[in-house]
């Protein structure tokens, strides 16, 4: 556990010092939702009405911006040759990047969600059930797209392959998120239905994505 | 500790890279790799590593129990130095001694006269360095196989005799050394196995 | 001790995969041919128009066909992928790489039929109905494995890094299936029914079935012929290596 | 034969379904059969050209094309 816990902390500083992931990250989901009043018009109901639905795309899209970046550095500068000669097999190695990529991405991300709920005119009593579903979903975010990250690792035109891959999986995690949220606001549904499934996805993602991430990395050492 | 390849077959591409090649590599008697490019001596060490199935063959590492693959008994340096150029030179080999499993990190600095580079950031630093960085690793946690590729490139003299010193080092301490390589690396290597001329010599 | 391949251990061989499958192959075609005519008398000639919706329930006779073969094809892909992950039978790879465009094809047939089904029914092409959505997205999984087939050059790579993803994908259909239906109760306006197979009625059912044992026929049909296209493929590409390598040789010897 | 005429005033959209299907499937069929007469092709023309898989040639030393024509 220990070379496990020393990995996802190197991954953390690195992302912290590089920075600029984070702030690509950021500034991509303030900007979308910042423009998408622009395309629907600043009716402010509406917007309340849509804002679940609008926070959580823009999240994905500004997560999977940077999820590719997980394994394609260390695979350039040569590191995840020798991380891979570690005592840590290659499973817990991509758990311990998604991991990483969460807590540097995934978590900043979130916190920035109830700023961007302001521009949309969240309703008030909606900002917790925001950050708690946010938080509950964002780890099946980044633990689904490193196995996105490690099947087009290498790969020249990667990135836009990796949406493509990515998003559809991406399908059941915003579909509970939404709905666990509108059930808070708008309120027919029970929270507790859709928020208990957004954990189990989560749990199963955490627990089941590094098998394939593994695997597809096995593939692009060889 | 003694390396035993029986009828390693290496495909790569849809292509037969090498067939029907057979060594054992003894300890204290260093393996050198030469042979023209593309003849596979990269995919060998690849093999050796564990990063590339072969297509055909066993090799196993005589005295290492079976369980633990036997990338856990080697360093492997490839092309690549494995080095993040946002961390310092120490944070580099700081992380590795942590995550490989222990080793002095000033210690191997110093073998490899890096330790007045000590905190400068790794981007900083020429071709050369980067290299020596690279194969300090060689100096943290014991491990009996050693895959070098090219391990002398772009390494000038002074830094070669390091390596060449570290390696008879490891050789005389009853290690292995298999090392792919063009330049010579004066160090006196028991066995040459020439790829590409039916495999074994 | 060698044990004797069972029959998919035989048809690892490429060279009895093609025998056999050139034999079957013209008895399948004939099939398909005959059931298709069958299917089409049946469902123009004979099949009643549906009390509510009239004729435009002859639309339902190749949307669903096309529908289960959209599954079917997925189906297809995932254990051809299993066979290659876990297996490594060197045909799974052919099989599954094949299966790809059929299948999406069967897909894009469900999706458009079913577009054109709904104008009449609820006057919008487009209705965010479960089972649709979830086309839909099965959909973008087919194009995300053949995009995947295309990214990566070498062949024996491309093969296990799809198999994976399509195994993935397999594991994510039916939460992404849940998901939908989910979604969809919660946003269901009363008004929209379900886009359901009106009511089984014999007269209504036999077309159907002849109808999707046709569509399933062709696709078997259309799966082999990829698949012989995709040995041969592979053949030729084989072959063009030894050329290479010949010429290699060639000009080493004469350098 | 009068059942074909009057489908009723959703005509349109059944034929442009059954249309769509003969358009989709009908291309799906061409371009595979084009795909595998082309493949088939080129392997007639390099196996003409007399070069040889390794297995074939591993099979044959003394040189002969092979096992005869390839598995068709």
């Amino acid at each position: 556990m220990h070379a496990f816990a020393r990995l996802v902390a190197r991954d953390v500083r690195l992302t912290l010092r590089e920075g600029g992931a984070i702030s690509t990250a950021l500034g991509f989901y303030l900007v979308v939702v910042a423009i998408l009043p622009l395309g629907l018009g600043p009716d402010l109901n509406l917007l309340s009405r849509i804002a679940p639905g609008v926070l959580w795309v823009s999240l994905l899209l500004a997560a999977l911006l940077s999820v590719e970046r997980i394994f394609h550095n260390d695979l350039e500068d040569g590191t995840l040759e020798v991380i891979a000669l570690g005592p840590l097999p290659l499973e817990l190695v991509a758990a311990a990047k998604s991991l990483a990529h969460w807590i540097s991405i995934g978590i900043p991300l979130v916190i920035a969600a109830p700023i961007l709920a302001l521009l949309l005119n969240l309703p008030a009593d909606a900002f917790w059930v925001l950050i708690l579903t946010m938080l509950t979903g964002t780890p099946a975010i980044s633990f689904l797209g490193a196995v996105g990250a490690a099947l087009t690792l290498g790969l020249r035109r990667g990135g836009l392959l990796l949406a493509l891959l990515v998003l559809p999986l991406y399908v059941p995690v915003l579909v509970f998120g939404v709905s666990a949220m509108n059930a808070v606001i708008v309120g027919p549904a029970s929270f507790l239905s859709s928020y208990l499934i957004l954990c189990a996805l989560s749990l199963a993602t955490v627990v089941l994505a590094p098998l394939a991430a593994a695997a597809a990395l096995r593939l692009s050492l060889g | 500790m003694r390396l035993s390849v029986q009828d390693l077959t290496c495909v790569r591409g849809g292509r037969t890279v090498f067939e029907h090649l057979s060594f054992d590599a003894e300890p204290g008697k260093g393996v050198q790799l030469v042979g023209a490019n593309g003849v596979g001596k990269s995919s060998l060490l690849r093999i050796l590593a564990g990063f590339l199935p072969p297509a055909a063959g066993t090799f196993t590492l005589e005295g290492a129990d079976e369980e633990t693959p036997i990338g856990e008994f080697c360093h492997y340096v490839g092309h690549l130095n494995g080095v993040k150029r946002a961390f310092t030179v120490h944070e580099n080999l700081a992380f590795w001694a942590d995550f490989l499993g222990g080793g002095e990190v000033d210690e191997a600095l110093d073998a490899f006269n890096l330790l007045d580079l000590r905190d400068i950031p790794a981007g900083l630093l020429s071709a050369g360095q980067a290299r020596r960085l690279g194969l300090a690793r060689l100096r943290l946690v014991e491990r009996p196989l050693w895959l070098l590729d090219e391990p002398s490139v772009s390494l000038d003299e002074a830094s070669r005799n390091i390596l060449s010193a570290t390696i008879e080092g490891h050789i005389a301490a009853g290690g292995l050394v298999i090392a792919a390589t063009h330049l010579p690396l004066g160090v006196k290597f028991g066995q040459t196995l020439t790829l590409g001329a039916e495999g074994t010599s | 001790m060698v044990e004797k391949p069972g029959f998919f251990g035989r048809l690892a061989n490429p060279s009895i995969f093609l025998k056999l499958s050139g034999a079957v192959l013209p008895w399948l075609t004939g099939l398909t041919v005959v059931l298709m005519l069958v299917g089409l008398y049946l469902v123009f000639f004979v099949a009643p128009p549906d009390y509510q919706q009239g004729e435009t329930v002859k639309i339902m006779y190749i949307h669903v066909p096309s529908a289960w073969l959209a599954m079917m094809g997925y189906a297809i892909v995932t254990v051809a992928s299993i066979g290659s992950l876990i297996w490594r039978h060197p045909m799974a790879d052919v099989a599954a790489k094949s299966a790809l465009p059929i299948g999406a094809c069967f897909t894009l047939l469900a999706l458009i039929t079913g577009s054109l089904w709904g104008k009449p029914m609820w006057g919008t092409y487009w209705v965010w109905d479960a089972r649709l959505t979830s086309v839909l997205i099965l959909f973008f999984l087919y194009l995300g494995l053949m995009a995947l087939w295309q990214a990566v050059e070498e062949p024996s790579r491309a093969g296990r890094a799809a198999a994976i993803l399509a195994i993935v994908g397999s594991v994510n259909l039916p939460i992404i299936k849940f998901s939908v239906d989910w979604w969809n109760t919660l946003h269901q306006p009363a008004s929209i029914t379900r886009l359901d197979a009106p009511a089984i009625h014999s007269s209504i059912l036999i077309p159907l079935l002849v109808m999707a044992a046709a569509f399933t026929a062709l696709f078997f049909v259309l799966h082999l012929t990829a698949m012989r296209a995709e040995v041969w493929r592979r053949r030729v590409q084989a072959l063009r290596l030894t050329q290479v390598d010949a010429a290699r040789a060639g000009e080493g010897a004469r350098a | 034969m009068n059942a074909i005429l009057d489908l009723g005033q959703h005509a349109g959209f059944i034929w442009a379904s059954y249309g769509a299907t003969l358009i989709l499937l009908g291309g799906l069929i061409a371009w595979i059969r084009a795909d595998a007469r082309h493949q088939l092709r080129l392997l007639d023309e390099l196996e003409a050209q007399g070069v040889q898989r390794r297995s074939a040639r591993a099979a044959s030393p003394q040189g002969k094309r092979g096992k005869g024509k390839a598995e068709r």
